[in-house]
């Protein structure tokens, strides 16, 4: 192809963000999240061992799960001893926790925080609700699949799942990590089209762009 | 020749301190669990975390500033231990010392947190500024006492060279100057507390209130250069307080003994209070550690 | 109050500052030495009887000039204020007796008026008395006869022609370069006659015709200004 | 010569004359009252030439043939001749000026006008008492008549209460004739020859009493306003001038019967006056009265010069009281005819001047000259008068007039700066005549000639000097030229100047070599900045580079004279270029009221100074002469309002703000430092002859201060331009508390520092000139995120902040490193800890700087934000290229500090290849930069390195709580940033200073409005006035 | 002659007092000249020379001896003038006043305020 045909292509790659006002396009990246390959096979093995190690978890509760977090976290079960620890933004956090069932007007704020985070990225889906929707299985306001919206990495069920499960959660993430398994990070970008279209689909009101940078 | 020596030494220095610095840090979270009766991480965590951050595969990054923030920031952290004798009499450890005095160190300080301070303002996110309003405003206050401090030992030891000062404290424990001009010191150590923020002057972080404050937005490798500046400038700023108050150190070892208890010093008030709100934290300093500090000037120079 | 109270202050203190002048006064016995150069002068360089007069006249002729001048001026401000305010409405009547009685008085007034100033240099009085008492004539005149009308033209015509002559005349002694307004330009004459004392009746008459035209003119021209009454009244 | 007798004759022949003339044509008598006008003025203007070809001595003319006590003399000397002329000239104008109104009324007008000018004219010439009364009746009562010119009942009432009082005066006067004759058997003047003691003082007391009452002297002078306002402008004029002078000349000529205690206290009451209506004045808001209070405050000060420089030589007392009388003559004879042209009331009214711009010029010119500016005469006078009453030991004449003439400033330039900059409508535009026009302008350029004329001749003063206003009357010739043209003709002659001064005049001490950089070659890279202007900015470059001349005719001044006479051109320049800025009504009358008060410190100052000895530059010259204290506290003082410094500094932020943007760099950067210069100056003297109380001790601890409160103002401000303002006041605080030290070490800072400032805080003016140029807005928080838009800008604030904060590895370090070591080893410490604090504080109002303009986030109205102009951006450039050098090799710089710091003290730092030492430290600049680039590269390729892949988000691609961001405006933390920091400073964060000030004002407001009250309106009140004036400064007396 | 003079100070007090206290624009013209006419009466009183005639050397004085025999002449050629101006004075007084009251139909002072402060 002529390097102007692959202009054209690449412009024609940028996302519309078509939901936002007209104004505030220029203010958000229109880049497709792209597929990363690792650099080199040892280094990435290190790197998952180390990161395997330190598991950064975004302090956003997004169910009824996150009620499980605190104990995770204090005195009691201590999951700090195994390298988890909370981050308070998206950009420093790698795991996501969807705790519970997601609602409509969550799974906006779940997809957005899970682009906002820098990968590679986990995600841990927390109870049956995010499995096939619970409990809440037939509500109006409330999604049943989170895999259809979101790539994730483990499923803990129960309801709700105790702090030891979500440990064992952990260690399974743990494993697959060191094992290089989890790739949700180019899941998400090879399959993008798709996800977006799940999601615009249970998302009405979309004034979001359409890849939170 | 001379002058690649010296670049190899300041480079292993460097070295140790940010890998002391690390184990530094690993080993205060052991202590916060410790306190809150937990078990706490290894205390090589603070490493594995940063070779996760460096791992990470994709940035964003908001521009140049953005870019050169942690940079500058790093750059802060080790021109300020370069700039200072680390241990008394090795010439590993000198750094480049002879390029300047007390002041310089002190002025370096600034270069790291007002770039940093431009890099995080580039985010765009507005806990950034806030973060950093209410850092440099902190930093405004705790310096009045600690200047006072460094006034006061520059009257005593008749000089502000680094060097000079630590060899003048040479020769047994009652040499240093925590037991010649104790006032200086008191206020020095009360402004530590402020320039380690640990709460109770952890104004700048405020988990709760401005979710980490100015480096929201730094990700990856920027976080992980903010992490490793970290514990550098930690070490940095323990060596300055031995360095002047507790009589240098003549080796590694005593280095660390006295910087990790320097540390400690910190690391239980912070375990132990609650945090101030800003002004309480500002006005806090502007009392009673600054009327210390202004009464070890008078102690020294006038009595 | 307080506003008397500080007038009361204010005359006391007026009082007390003049006070010592009086206490210390005494009726001095001689004569300055100027005065007597000028009685002396009056009779031996002016040829004028009347002291007073050479000194108004002569010695001090520069102040009488600027008398008249003032008087001059006064009329002009009371012209200049008094002008387009001819009204002529009038109630009064004037009896015959008097009518006939001040026109006789009146040629007696005008001659009177005139020995005065021609005699200034000689006996009491002067120019001023002089145009003073003419002036009364024509006040006599126009008090009592009501169709009196004088012609401010002409009075103006006296007052400017006497006023110029006058200064002419000074001006002459100083183009002599004898001085200005020295009347030694006409010859001094003999002591006590009518026509000596040089310049002196000259000017003596022309300052009378002076002050009692100027002097005509006011009066004429306050007496012919009634317009305030008749304001007066539709105002209310 | 024709006999003087001759302007009475011709007066009083015409006055007879021309009713007969008037009944033929009404032209021929408007031709004869002109002759007449012009015959006086002629006829003076011989005898005024006579007495300068040649000394005449005086001539005596006597009347009637005989010589003096017999008969009335009049005397001429060249006083008289002086004083003859300057009234029949304005006589002669304001005639024609009022030439049209004569032709419309009746022809008495016309007369009483003749007659006005001939009895000012007696009774300036005459020497007789009682003659002096008949002119003086003349000259009232035809002054009274002429008042009802214009006829209403304003005019008539005042003019019945003028009656009132002038017949009060002439009882008096008369009184006191009649009693001088009966105690001394004389009238005549040159022929009383006993003293008026104890009862017979009664005698000369009522005449001079007489006097002061018809020279409207306070509180006696409720009438004269009254007339002023009522009547006609040209009326007024007349009463204001001609009246007033004649009296005032009686008043000269009496002095000698005065007993010594009563023409103290007759002085005392004329300074008195000047301060009372001033401050009166203030209150006042009708024009014509306004000038009425402004006249009369000039009588008191044309009586009080009279009177206290009695025992002067009388070439100074013409040259003191003479200037006094022109500079109010014509100031106020012109400023009265505009009165009558403009027909406004109101002050705020009379900005349809602006439709006319000649007159708006002469405006100006009156006011400047009234406020006593140079080139005017009012200028040496003043200067002249305050010298010879400091040699008097007359302080409280001092302190009355400088007070009064502050007062003066205050209302004048309130009154100028309302109607130049107001907003006219078109439907207010009054028909000027043309004629009246060019006569006032002929007026004013006479005013000016005739000040050039004193400040040539008198003075003689070297071409460098006049180059100021030489410049600005070029620049007004040329001014239809577009402004790159006169930019870069004026970057040309400032050029050529800087050349000439550096080759030609040769500096004597290298210290004015650094100044000459700082002025010149600054102002020069700053010149740049202003090229961006496109249109023709009228006037901006005339006053630029009256400016910039000044700054260098600073630097050469070598008598004290000199010095003031550049301090105020340059006062008045950079007035006028404040003036220039949108909304700068506000600050630039700050401005001129804290410069005036500081010139007239300085002036005080410059009085008690000893004289200089040589004609060495100032610099040299002050070396050798020991300043008293009380002089050095006054120059100081005057000094440090003018940088600013703490407690004076309210004028600063204002000016700063509101100058246009490519001057405010100029204020900022190097008008300052011209207060810095003069501080230095009077350092240099203490240095070797120090005063026994260590003022300077107290002054550091101001500078010091001054640096802390300016740092912190400058943190909570909104407004980018204010808060550089506020930060050069902190930087200024600095070099103040660095030359206060009066040690080697200190001096070097203080040098060091002053040329930083110079260019970063120019590069920082610039920056923000250009963000102004593209954004139109300085407050902060309307900005945001420019870093994209104008990344060159960013970059040269980026740097400049560095260098201001003392970050090494920037110069600002050195300045930093300089100035503590100086502090702690000149044994400062407290000092040096509260510009430690000060120095951090900075960090807070640099950081809002820069982030709330170029970082965060980014507006939508910015959206299409270019780069500032080029002509910005290569001034900024130039400073922080050679920030850049003189960081990286800072010895370039200190060693020549430290030698011209060394002619005054040891030296005692060590410059040792790129180390400097000093006794407590050491500093190699060099090695820091080297370090610095080191340790900044290493992370910078670790990062890029490590980084991965890298996606450039923009704006709103930040985490904000799983949403997405509202607007910038509510995602960018500008607005009051600090606040915080200001609730816990409390009590202290409150604006003491400016409500000081305010109140102040409000005091010297309500002050005048409490005294003006004694002017009830009640003719009745007013003799009260004058019979309780009568007796109360008689027992005064007594 | 003290008596004259004293009359002339009280005249002239009278008159001062008459100009401060009368409201009446009228009676104030009143006072001055009742002042007016103290002065000129006090000028007069100065000049006299107890049992000395007028200055008017006609045949009743012995003219070689003039000096010894009459009264000063300059207070009495002062006074001339001196009453013409008082008279001039008064004169314009009189016509503001008119001009005022038909302006305002008023004589009282107090009503001639307009212009003040």
């Amino acid at each position: 192809m002529k390097e102007k045909d692959i202009k054209i292509i690449e412009k024609e790659m940028k996302l519309a963000n078509e939901g936002l006002p007209e104004m505030e396009r220029d203010l958000f990246a229109d880049d497709r999240p792209s597929r990363i390959e690792p650099l080199n096979k040892y280094l990435e093995q290190f790197l998952n061992w180390a990161r395997a190690r330190s598991l950064w978890i975004l302090a956003y509760g997004t169910g009824c799960g996150a009620i499980e977090l605190r104990p995770l976290m204090t005195a009691r079960f201590d999951a700090f001893r195994y390298g988890i620890a909370g981050r308070p933004t998206p950009r420093q956090a790698n795991v996501f926790i969807i705790g519970g069932y997601a609602s409509l007007k969550t799974i906006k704020r779940i997809v957005r925080s899970y682009e906002q985070m820098q990968g590679p990225k986990y995600v841990i889906a927390l109870g049956s609700c995010t499995i096939n929707g619970g409990m809440y299985y037939d509500s109006y306001n409330t999604i049943n699949r989170i895999d259809y919206y979101i790539p994730v990495d483990i499923y803990v069920t129960g309801c709700m799942p105790r702090p030891e499960s979500l440990i064992a959660g952990f260690n399974g993430l743990k494993k697959k990590i060191q094992a290089g398994q989890c790739d949700g990070m180019n899941k998400y970008a090879d399959n993008f089209d798709w996800y977006k279209a799940n999601q615009k689909q249970i998302i009405k009101d979309w004034n979001m762009p359409d890849y939170n940078w | 020749m001379d002058i690649f020596i010296k670049i190899i030494y300041a480079a292993i220095s460097i070295l140790v301190a940010t890998l002391y610095g690390l184990i530094l840090i690993g080993i205060v979270h052991k202590i916060y669990a410790r306190v809150h009766r937990r078990i706490g991480p290894p205390v090589w965590q603070p490493i594995l975390d940063i070779i996760q951050t460096h791992g990470r595969k994709v940035a964003t990054s908001h521009g140049i500033m953005f870019f050169l923030g942690p940079v500058f920031r790093m750059a802060g952290g080790m021109g300020t231990y370069l700039f200072m004798p680390v241990i008394f009499g090795s010439v590993v450890f000198s750094n480049y010392s002879m390029a300047g005095d007390l002041l310089l160190v002190m002025y370096f300080i600034f270069f790291g947190q007002l770039g940093m301070a431009l890099g995080a303002g580039e985010g765009g996110h507005p806990y950034s500024p806030l973060g950093i309003a209410r850092g440099l405003s902190q930093m405004s206050t705790f310096e009045l006492p600690f200047s006072l401090a460094v006034i006061s030992i520059a009257i005593q030891y008749q000089t502000l060279n680094i060097t000079t000062i630590v060899a003048a404290q040479q020769g047994g424990m009652l040499n240093w100057t925590l037991f010649t001009n104790p006032l200086a010191v008191i206020a020095a150590m009360i402004s530590l507390l402020g320039m380690n923020m640990h709460s109770p002057f952890s104004l700048v972080l405020a988990p709760q209130e401005i979710p980490i404050g100015p480096p929201i937005e730094m990700n990856g490798s920027f976080l992980g250069i903010l992490q490793t500046n970290r514990a550098l400038f930690a070490s940095a700023k323990l060596v300055l307080f031995m360095n002047l108050f507790f009589g240098g150190a003549t080796n590694l070892p005593i280095m660390m003994l006295k910087t990790f208890s320097i540390y400690m010093f910190s690391v239980f008030i912070g375990a132990a209070f609650p945090r101030f709100r800003p002004e309480q934290s500002f006005r806090f300093f502007l009392r009673i550690p600054t009327l210390i500090g202004i009464l070890s000037v008078i102690v020294i120079a006038y009595l | 109050m307080i506003n008397k109270l500080l007038i009361i202050i204010g005359i006391i203190g007026m009082l007390l500052i003049l006070l010592p002048i009086l206490v210390n006064f005494q009726s001095p016995t001689n004569l300055s030495a100027l005065a007597e150069e000028y009685v002396r002068g009056s009779v031996n360089d002016l040829k004028s009887p009347n002291v007073v007069t050479s000194v108004v006249v002569t010695y001090r002729g520069l102040d009488t000039l600027g008398e008249v001048t003032v008087l001059f001026l006064a009329t002009l401000g009371v012209g200049f204020l008094l002008e387009n305010k001819k009204n002529k409405s009038t109630q009064r009547t004037v009896s015959e007796n008097i009518r006939t009685t001040s026109s006789f008085l009146v040629s007696l007034i005008m001659v009177l008026g005139i020995y005065i100033f021609t005699h200034g240099h000689l006996s009491p009085g002067g120019g001023f008395q002089g145009g003073v008492v003419i002036a009364s004539g024509f006040l006599l005149l126009i008090l009592s006869d009501l169709d009196f009308k004088i012609s401010h033209a002409i009075l103006r015509f006296v007052e400017s022609i006497s006023g110029l002559v006058y200064v002419l005349i000074g001006l002459i002694g100083l183009v002599l370069t004898i001085g200005f307004l020295n009347p030694a330009i006409l010859p001094l004459g003999k002591y006590g006659d009518l026509f000596s004392a040089g310049a002196i009746p000259l000017i003596y008459s022309l300052i009378g015709l002076k002050v009692g035209s100027e002097l005509t003119n006011i009066i004429a021209t306050m007496g012919s200004d009634r317009s305030s009454e008749s304001v007066v009244k539709e105002e209310r | 010569m024709v006999n003087p007798l001759y302007l009475i004759i011709i007066s009083l022949m015409a006055g007879f004359v021309l009713p007969l003339l008037d009944r033929v044509n009404r032209k021929l008598s408007l031709a004869t009252f002109i002759g007449v006008l012009l015959a006086n003025t002629v006829i003076t203007g011989f005898w005024m030439h006579g007495f300068i070809q040649a000394d005449l001595g005086t001539l005596s003319f006597s009347t009637a043939g005989f010589t003096a006590p017999l008969s009335i003399n009049f005397q001429l000397g060249i006083l008289e001749a002086f004083v003859l002329l300057a009234i029949n000239l304005i006589g002669l104008l304001t005639g024609i000026y009022l030439l049209k109104k004569f032709n419309e009324s009746p022809l008495a007008g016309m007369i009483l006008f003749i007659m006005v000018v001939m009895g000012a004219n007696g009774l300036i010439l005459t020497r007789d008492l009682f003659n002096a009364f008949v002119f003086m009746e003349i000259l009232s009562i035809s002054t009274i008549a002429i008042i009802t010119l214009k006829r209403t009942n304003e005019s008539l009432s005042s003019g019945f209460k003028y009656m009132l009082a002038s017949g009060i005066a002439s009882i008096f006067f008369l009184l006191g004739v009649v009693f001088i004759y009966f105690f001394s058997g004389s009238l005549n003047l040159d022929f009383i020859n006993i003293n008026f003691t104890d009862y017979r003082l009664i005698a000369v007391y009522m005449v001079a009493i007489a006097l002061l009452i018809e020279l409207k002297m306070f509180p006696v002078n409720g009438w004269a306003l009254d007339v002023y306002e009522s009547t006609d402008a040209g009326v007024a004029t007349i009463i204001s001038v001609i009246n007033s002078t004649a009296i005032a000349f009686m008043f000269y000529k009496i002095m000698p019967l005065l007993p010594s205690n009563f023409l103290y206290i007759f002085g005392i009451i004329g300074a008195l006056t000047y301060l009372m209506s001033n401050l009166m004045g203030l209150k006042q808001e009708n024009a014509r009265r306004l000038l009425g209070y402004s006249s009369i405050g000039q009588m008191g000060l044309l009586l009080a010069s009279i009177i206290f420089t009695a025992g002067l030589e009388p070439v100074l007392r013409i040259m003191i009281v003479g200037g006094f009388f022109l500079n109010h003559l014509i100031a106020k004879t012109g400023l009265f005819w505009i009165s009558g042209l403009i027909k406004k009331e109101k002050l705020k009214d009379w900005r349809v001047i602006r439709s006319n711009k000649s007159l708006m010029i002469m405006f100006g010119i009156f006011i400047f000259a009234l406020s006593g500016f140079p080139p005017f005469a009012g200028f040496w006078a003043k200067w002249e008068f305050v010298k010879s009453l400091l040699a008097g030991q007359n302080i409280l004449i001092i302190a009355l007039i400088l007070l009064g003439s502050l007062f003066e400033v205050i209302y004048m330039f309130r009154w100028f700066i309302q109607t130049v900059k107001g907003e006219y409508k078109e439907d207010e535009l009054s028909i000027m005549p043309s004629g009246k026009v060019i006569l006032t302008t002929l007026l004013g350029t006479l005013g000016f000639g005739l000040g050039i004329l004193i400040m040539k001749n008198y003075y003689g003063f070297n071409f460098l000097f006049t180059l100021p206003i030489l410049s600005l009357l070029f620049i007004y010739l040329i001014d239809f030229l577009p402004a790159k043209i006169k930019g870069i003709m004026s970057l040309g002659g400032l050029a050529y100047y800087g050349y000439y001064l550096y080759t030609l005049v040769q500096f004597e001490n290298p210290i004015q070599i650094l100044f000459g950089v700082i002025f010149l070659v600054g102002s020069g890279v700053n010149l740049i900045s202003t090229l961006n202007r496109s249109e023709i900015s009228k006037g901006f470059y005339g006053l630029l580079m009256m400016m910039i001349f000044s700054f260098g005719s600073l630097l050469i001044a070598r008598s004290y004279l000199e010095f003031f006479l550049s301090w105020e051109l340059m006062t008045i320049a950079s007035f006028l270029l404040i003036l220039r800025g949108k909304n700068a009504q506000k600050a630039s009358l700050m401005y001129m009221i804290f410069s005036i008060a500081g010139a007239y410190l300085m002036m005080v100052g410059f009085g008690f100074a000893p004289e200089l000895i040589g004609s060495s530059a100032l610099i040299t010259g002050l070396t050798y002469v020991q300043l008293p204290l009380i002089s050095i506290i006054l120059l100081a003082l005057g000094f440090m309002i003018k940088s600013g410094v703490l407690g004076v500094h309210v004028w600063l932020p204002e000016a700063h703000a509101e100058a246009e943007a490519d001057v405010s760099s100029f204020i900022s950067a190097i008008l300052l430092k011209a207060g810095i210069w003069g501080f230095l100056l009077v350092a240099i003297s203490v240095v070797w002859n120090a005063p026994q109380f260590d003022v300077y001790y107290w002054m550091g601890w101001l500078g010091v201060f001054t640096a802390l409160v300016g740092a912190f103002l400058a943190s909570f401000q909104e407004d980018a331009k204010r808060l550089l303002a506020y930060s050069s006041m902190s930087q200024v605080g600095y070099i103040i508390a660095a030359i206060s030290m009066l040690s080697h070490l200190g001096w070097v800072s203080a040098f060091y520092l002053s040329l930083n400032h110079m260019m970063f805080k120019s590069a920082l003016f610039i920056a923000i000139a250009g963000v102004y140029y593209r954004t139109h807005t300085r407050n902060m928080y309307e900005m945001g995120g420019l870093i994209k838009k104008m990344p060159l800008s960013f970059i040269s604030v980026l740097i400049s902040i560095i260098a201001v904060s003392g970050v090494p590895p920037l110069s600002g370090f050195g300045s930093k490193w300089l100035m503590y070591s100086s502090f702690i080893e000149r044994g400062w410490y407290l000092q040096a800890a509260v510009l430690f604090f000060a120095s951090a504080v900075s960090f807070l109002y640099l950081y809002r700087l820069i982030h709330t303009i170029f970082l965060g986030q980014a507006k939508y109205e910015h959206k299409d934000v270019k780069e500032a102009p080029v002509w910005f951006i290569i001034p900024q450039y130039i400073f922080i290229g050679a920030i850049m050098v003189l960081s990286t090799f800072p010895n370039l710089l200190i060693k020549p500090l430290s030698a011209m710091a060394s002619q005054y003290f040891n030296s005692n730092i060590v410059i040792d290849g790129y180390n400097v030492y000093s006794s407590y430290g050491h500093w190699n600049g060099n090695l820091i930069m080297l370090v610095t680039m080191g340790v900044f590269i290493v992370p910078l390729f670790f990062l890029i390195l490590f980084i991965g892949k890298i996606t450039k988000v923009k704006q709103f691609n930040i985490v904000y709580a799983a949403e997405r961001p509202e607007s910038p405006q509510t995602t960018h933390v500008a607005h009051n940033m600090y606040a915080h920091y200001r609730k816990a400073l409390g009590g202290w964060g409150k604006p003491r200073i400016w409500d000081f000030w305010h109140g102040s004002a409000e005091w010297a407001h309500t002050m005048g409005d409490f005294f003006r009250r004694i002017y009830s309106g009640n003719g009745q009140t007013y003799l009260l006035h004058i019979i309780l004036f009568f007796v109360v400064v008689f027992f005064l007396g007594v | 002659m003290i008596e004259t003079l004293i009359l002339g100070f009280i005249l002239l007090l009278i008159g001062l007092y008459a100009m401060l206290s009368q409201k009446n624009i009228i009676k104030i013209i009143l006072g001055f000249s009742i002042a007016d006419t103290g002065v000129h009466i006090i000028i007069v009183s100065l000049g006299y020379l107890k049992g000395r005639r007028a200055p008017i050397l006609d045949s009743a004085v012995d003219i070689a001896n003039s000096v010894k025999e009459v009264v000063d002449p300059i207070p009495s050629a002062l006074v001339l003038t001196a009453i013409v101006i008082g008279l001039a004075t008064t004169a314009l007084m009189l016509v503001f006043a008119a001009e005022l009251h038909k302006r305002k139909a008023s004589f009282s002072i107090d009503d001639y305020k307009e212009l003040k402060w």
